[in-house]
């Protein structure tokens, strides 16, 4: 376990959170995607165990942020096997993927830039609102009582992201920084039991970085949300990983602890730019 | 089989000139994204500007009125105001709306019909004109007695006229500084800029250039119906060319102009009578949808991958 | 300040009491919704010219009818139905009596105001437009479509070619050819052309031409594969002069076109060029400045520089004439008017109605008023509000229209019978019980 | 210092989710809804009623129709008018056929007709975008107005494809009065404008944002965006469908296809951009200037130049002007009204003490 580098992060995280990395809850088997001829992931097969926090690493266009959207189902892969839940998936769809528990944010901010922070976050609860058209059209009666309901969900992960004061501000005016925390809001309030970040960290200081670290990890930690992340920074991915898996030119060259992959020379070899 | 192809080649004559008003429409989008309403408008101020300078100039000189000279001084000075309409159109109008939405855009080039139309109407008069280019509109006798196909010889010199232009324009874009220049805004504003491409400069020669190719629309079509308001509408004629040969493409505009033309000619004729006729409005846009339906980046657009 | 107040408000109505009592004693007020920019300005600007230039004549020579002056104010509506109505309600309230007879020359704004009109009981004067079977004044007292209904010129056209042809039965056999702007204007043309085809035995093949018209080549090319007789243009705007230019285009002679009278004017005409040489089309009122009565306007209006026409060539050219009528009979009722409500009197809209509807224009009262052959004798009555039904034909000879029949009639047999059925169908559906003319007065 | 909303504490989520959570706003809203309600008809004169108001409220909700379609789930179209269409010939079509059919339920339908057209034109959404979309949506103008006059069935075989609308009756009560038929139409557009509000605030207009703001986004987090557009496509044209029959049946009385022309289109889409984007209040802003202003202009030049100028110049200067003021107004308040109306009461709450 890699608890005991935490402190240098979190500064409210002294002692080491009572976890459980449970059974194998998402497997793929020798994925393949190719665009048009030219291959982005090549025969990759790593799993995902329930409530760790398992990091994808590379170098730029190693194919990183193709896997998250082959795990959510954005690309489909031309070859391969994804086995999630215990089932194997067949068509897979973006909207499925939500269905069955998976959230993500994006590289580059994929937020409702016209919509408040709140609008923001509620569209995360979208899928567990059931009221109709109609019923929405009405409003007061069944429409309002479950806005009201989903809404004090909504403030849980306000309060837990710690954007109380930016509540009704369009995400457009927000800073960087906060854009990524209120996406990282939005796929909590779908309450996933998959999360996946890509690159939740990239282009942030030190301090917002930090923030963002320990909320990964009470996320991780207080909801026991299973996390697969893809960050450049190696300290980071380093002190709070469970498991890293090492992309490059779209094939794995590494895959197990932290430990287990700083000591990889082929990794190294990928990071410092020498022959393959 | 002599009348369906007599129905081709007139469709396919008549395609040319709906292609020639596309190009307007491209040239601009190409450049600056902006998808310009008022290019219909601006055939219509173009043609009459230049019927309105060749009834005036006799009065103002003393030339002949039917004489080349007055026709070329009168097309210079038509070119000259659709430069200079070009011109305070991109410094009025679009330098402020930089950075806009491009619907506000949009919006903004309707406003500029009405504006358009109402100089062009306030300056010259309502009243409806002919004109005359020295090209009679009739059957070229030999197709017609060999093959008995009909094929008009105003037709044909306006589609050898609108083929010319196409050609001066792509070497225009390939061979000059200017054409360079225009080709890499195109592709990227931001890096144009930054390689230091006076990105305003080219809009307002995209303009000005846009405003020619107007003039010369203007007159074909002044001359097929008349110089009068209803030139205008020959943007609607355009609009199913641009989406079936895409906003950006040159090349994409004659070929849809030519399949949009052809077919909307043989629709009428051919499925027309068992529906009642009079498809030809709302036929090429049917087309061009199911086209695009299959398509969606239209004949020669470039395909479009949602990056995430 | 408040005192400023009060007396500005207090100088208000006086002013506008001093103005609607000056105004009661000796004026008429005519709203006019006319149209001088977008696709038909150019007709809208000829046609509302000749007509205030009739009156400004009418004012200028005559002092007014019976020393009432006509007043007047335009209301652009772009031909377009909404700012139609929008001027209707504008100028309904104008004038010491408000207004008191529209004419909005647009079928669509015709329809707009049809049931406004007999609830602000102000006539409305539809020449050579509008809804058709409004003639039966029966059902729509407030409504005149006059000189000659749509029905009744298609009907003329035939008899017209029928004379060409050298008799009627002639016609049996032939094909005609109908092309027409794809819109309600255009379908007027069907149910009488086909029942007219039963009668006299010719086929009619109808082509459509969707809006605006600019592009006729397969209509032509059909026109041209199914070789008819006579090829009946019934056009609005740019579609005639495209249809000239096509027609040579495709080689069909222009001498067997016949174009009704919305494309039977100059502004069809030049803009096809040579194209138009040769092409006939029917006419309420003909070309030329030589009639006693434009004559009258060149003198008493535009010598003193008020004439209306920015380009006074125009002055004379088919759309002006029509202007010219639809003054004539705009002055001609209220003065038929005044005769029972009160010489020298400001009428209302109602007391006007009633000129119209006892309208008499025979020939003795056109040659007076300068318009004998200008255009042709009418009378209406209350059963029967278009009450002419007569059209010349002309042709235009590459530079003018040239007068080449004499007033022709339409069926009046064919196309009152339709009429009345139409109109019964209306007033059923309304729940309108029509007046019985015999205690009308 | 009257608009202030220091003070006003809100203790639950139901009270910070009302439309106008300052009670400034609800007073001021209240007082707008009685001034139309009830002082309106009172003093409004004929003109005014007729010419103005009605036409100014029907194209507020067609302006609403399209900006839930435009504003709110970002699909350019330019076919509103055509869906007008389909809202006016279907309602005269259920009154007619159909014997006893309540006014309301017929506008109703014919809304409903509106929205099934609505969403067969919506389909290529799912793959076409942009411009490529909004030239796309030319094909129902061009067709459905195309279609209204060719087949003869739907103006009930009048000779020339124009349609009288039926007397307005509800529960044997007629409307058919200017004060009657604007009040009608007032209660009507009300009533659908608080719907609409009502949509765009749950999770249907957000799913409607969502897609508008980044589809891939949306579908990630289990939005379906076909669902989003096609509902947005089907709302829309039952608003522009219902706009459209009061178009015929409050307004003019009768109809021609032909009157639902691109044009109309185009001055709807004006009304939304001038009004405000994704606003519903934006989009009576926008009604409201589009139909004023070339009217006042036309009443204004009249009163400047009467005779002093050619009748023909005068038409094309207001031509020139109100392009020149839309373009004008692009420039100045890309926004549109609302957004004017929105930093008015920023201001508002600052005054007197900006600091």
């Amino acid at each position: 376990m890699m608890m005991n580098d935490m402190a240098s992060l979190g500064d409210t995280q002294t002692q080491a959170p009572d976890r459980h990395i449970g059974d194998v809850i998402l497997d793929l088997q020798g994925i393949s995607l190719s665009f048009g001829g030219v291959k982005a992931l090549t025969n990759i097969s790593f799993d995902v165990r329930e409530h760790e926090i398992r990091s994808i690493i590379g170098p730029n266009g190693a194919g990183k942020s193709s896997m998250l959207n082959v795990i959510n189902g954005v690309y489909r892969p031309q070859e391969g096997e994804i086995t999630f839940h215990g089932k194997v998936r067949k068509d897979m769809d973006p909207h499925r993927a939500a269905t069955q528990g998976i959230a993500r944010t994006f590289q580059n901010i994929a937020l409702f830039k016209g919509m408040s922070v709140l609008d923001n976050i509620m569209t995360g609860r979208n899928l567990k609102m059931k009221c109709n058209l109609f019923e929405h059209a009405l409003y007061w009666g069944r429409a309002q009582k479950e806005e009201i309901e989903h809404r004090k969900k909504v403030e849980e992960v306000i309060d837990f992201l710690e954007i109380q004061s930016i509540r009704k501000t369009p995400v457009g005016r927000l800073p960087y920084g906060l854009q990524k925390r209120v996406e990282l809001g939005r796929a909590l309030a779908a309450e996933p039991t998959l999360l996946l970040l890509d690159e939740p960290m990239a282009g942030m200081n030190v301090e917002e970085k930090q923030d963002m670290c320990r909320f990964i990890l009470d996320v991780n930690d207080q909801f026991g949300t299973t996390i697969v992340l893809i960050e450049h920074d190696m300290g980071v991915v380093m002190d709070i990983s469970d498991r890293v898996v090492v992309l490059d030119y779209g094939k794995k060259i590494g895959d197990g602890v932290p430990d287990e992959v700083k000591n990889n020379p082929e990794v190294i070899a990928a990071y410092l730019g020498t022959s393959h | 089989m002599g009348f369906f192809f007599e129905v081709l080649i007139g469709g396919l004559l008549s395609g040319v000139l709906y292609a020639l008003v596309a190009l307007g429409f491209v040239l601009i989008y190409k450049a600056s994204g902006v998808f310009n309403f008022a290019q219909g408008a601006m055939v219509f101020f173009a043609a009459l500007t230049f019927v309105g300078f060749r009834e005036v100039l006799p009065g103002w000189t003393g030339l002949e009125a039917d004489g080349n000279f007055v026709f070329w001084l009168a097309f210079v000075l038509a070119l000259a105001s659709m430069v200079v309409l070009g011109i305070l159109t991109e410094k009025i109008v679009l330098r402020p709306l930089v950075n806009q939405p491009h619907i506000t855009l949009f919006m903004a080039t309707i406003g500029l019909t009405f504006l358009i139309e109402g100089i062009a109407q306030g300056i010259w008069g309502a009243n409806v004109r002919g004109l005359d280019l020295g090209i009679a509109d009739e059957p070229v006798e030999w197709i017609m007695e060999s093959a008995d196909i009909l094929v008009s010889k105003f037709d044909l010199f306006a589609a050898t006229i609108a083929g010319a232009l196409v050609a001066s324009l792509a070497l225009f874009f390939q061979y000059t500084k200017v054409g360079r220049a225009l080709r890499a805004v195109a592709d990227d504003h931001q890096a144009a800029l930054s390689i230091g491409i006076p990105l305003q400069h080219i809009w307002a020669i995209v303009w000005a250039v846009a405003g020619f190719v107007a003039l010369v629309a203007g007159l074909i079509w002044g001359a097929r119906s008349g110089v009068q308001f209803a030139l205008t509408f020959t943007a609607l004629k355009a609009l199913p060319v641009l989406i079936l040969g895409g906003f950006t493409s040159v090349p994409g505009a004659i070929v849809g102009g030519l399949i949009i033309g052809a077919s909307e000619k043989l629709a009428e004729v051919f499925i027309g009578p068992f529906v009642g006729g009079g498809i030809e409005g709302w036929f090429p846009y049917v087309l061009a949808l199911a086209f695009l339906l299959v398509r969606p980046e239209g004949l020669f657009g470039e395909r479009h991958i949602d990056r995430v | 300040m408040k005192l400023k107040h009060t007396a500005l408000i207090g100088a208000t109505i006086a002013g506008l009491l001093a103005t609607g009592y000056a105004v009661a004693a000796s004026e008429q007020f005519i709203g006019l919704p006319s149209y001088r920019v977008g696709p038909f300005g150019s007709n809208g600007a000829s046609l509302y010219g000749g007509w205030i230039d009739y009156m400004a004549m009418v004012n200028e020579r005559d002092g007014g009818i019976n020393g009432v002056k006509l007043t007047w104010e335009e209301c652009e509506t772009e031909y377009n139905n909404a700012r139609g109505v929008e001027c209707y309600e504008r100028l309904k309230t104008k004038g010491a009596t408000g207004n008191t007879v529209f004419q909005p020359l647009s079928t669509g704004i015709t329809y707009s105001v049809l049931e406004k009109v007999a609830q602000d009981k102000i006539p409305m004067v539809t020449i050579g437009y509008g809804r058709t079977d409004a003639a039966d004044g029966r059902v729509f007292p407030w409504v005149f479509p006059m000189i000659s209904t749509y029905w009744t010129q298609a009907s003329a056209i035939i008899n017209y070619l029928g004379t060409k042809e050298g008799g009627m039965d002639k016609l049996k056999g032939k094909k005609i050819g109908l092309l027409y702007h794809d819109s309600a204007y255009g379908k007027e043309s069907h149910a009488i052309l086909d029942k007219l085809a039963a009668k006299h035995g010719f086929t009619v093949e109808k082509l459509a031409v969707a809006n605006p018209g600019n592009e006729q080549q397969a209509q032509w090319l059909q026109i041209r594969q199914m070789k008819p007789d006579y090829v009946i243009l019934w056009g609005w705007g740019v579609m005639n002069a495209t249809a000239l230019r096509t027609a040579a285009k495709t080689g069909y002679p222009r001498e067997k076109v016949v174009g009704v009278w919305w494309s039977g004017s100059e502004e069809d005409t030049i803009p096809a060029g040579d194209a138009a040489k040769g092409y006939t089309a029917a006419g309420f009122n003909v070309a030329g400045a030589n009639y006693p009565v434009v004559q009258d306007i060149k003198k008493h209006v535009y010598t003193k520089n008020k004439g209306n026409m920015e380009d006074k060539e125009r002055v004379g050219t088919v759309l002006y004439n029509r202007g010219v009528v639809h003054g004539i009979i705009t002055v001609e009722a209220i003065r038929k008017a005044q005769e029972k409500y009160g010489k020298g009197k400001s009428l209302t809209g109602e007391q006007v109605r009633w000129g119209f509807e006892n309208l008499d224009l025979d020939n003795k009262r056109l040659t007076a008023l300068g318009a004998a052959g200008f255009m042709p004798d009418l009378k209406i009555t209350c059963a029967d509000h278009e009450g002419g039904g007569k059209v010349k034909f002309q042709q235009w000879d590459g530079t003018k229209w040239k007068v080449v029949t004499d007033w022709i009639e339409g069926d009046k047999s064919v196309v009152r019978p339709m009429i009345e059925e139409s109109a019964a169908a209306y007033a059923k559906e309304k729940g309108i019980t029509p007046r019985d003319c015999t205690k009308e007065m | 210092m009257l608009y202030r909303e220091a003070g006003q504490f809100k203790a639950s989520y139901q009270e910070d989710q009302q439309i106008f959570p300052i009670r400034q706003d609800k007073l001021g809203f209240i007082a707008i809804l009685g001034f139309f309600f009830v002082v309106l008809p009172l003093i409004a004169s004929e003109y005014w009623l007729q010419a103005i108001l009605i036409p100014v409220l029907i194209f507020s909700l067609a302006a609403i129709g399209l900006n839930i379609l435009t504003g709110y789930a970002g699909q350019l179209s330019l076919g509103s008018a055509a869906f007008m269409a389909v809202g006016a010939f279907g309602a005269y079509n259920f009154i007619l056929r159909i014997d006893g059919m309540p006014f309301i339920v017929a506008l109703l339908l014919g809304g409903l007709c509106a929205a099934a057209v609505g969403v067969a034109f919506g389909l290529p959404s799912l793959r076409i975008k942009g411009f490529y979309l909004a030239v796309a949506t030319l094909a129902a103008q061009f067709f459905i107005v195309w279609a209204l006059v060719k087949f003869p069935w739907f103006s009930n075989n009048s000779s020339s494809g124009v349609i009288t609308a039926q007397h307005v009756e509800i529960l044997g009560f007629a409307f058919d009065t200017p004060v009657l038929k604007y009040l009608l139409t007032l209660a009507i557009v009300a009533v659908l404008a608080l719907v609409a509000k009502n949509l765009v605030r749950s999770t249907t207009g957000r799913g409607w944002m969502a897609v508008r703001d980044m589809d891939v986004a949306a579908e990630v987090i289990g939005i379906r965006p076909m669902r989003a557009k096609l509902t947005a496509f089907a709302v829309s044209s039952f608003y522009c469908g219902v706009a459209g029959a009061l178009y015929a049946y409050t307004y003019l009385g009768t109809v021609e296809p032909e009157g639902f022309n691109l044009d109309l289109s185009f001055k709807i889409l004006f009304m939304i951009i001038i009004g405000g984007v994704g606003s519903i209040m934006g989009s009576f802003l926008g009604a409201a200037f589009i139909v004023l202003l070339p009217i006042f202009l036309n009443v204004a030049m009249h009163a400047l130049f009467a005779g002093s100028m050619p009748a023909g110049l005068g038409s094309n200067l207001e031509l020139i002007i109100f392009g020149g003021l839309i373009i004008f107004f692009l420039i100045v308040e890309p926004h549109g009204l609302a957004r004017l109306w929105q930093i008015g009461k920023e201001k508002m709450r600052l005054w007197p003490f900006p600091h």
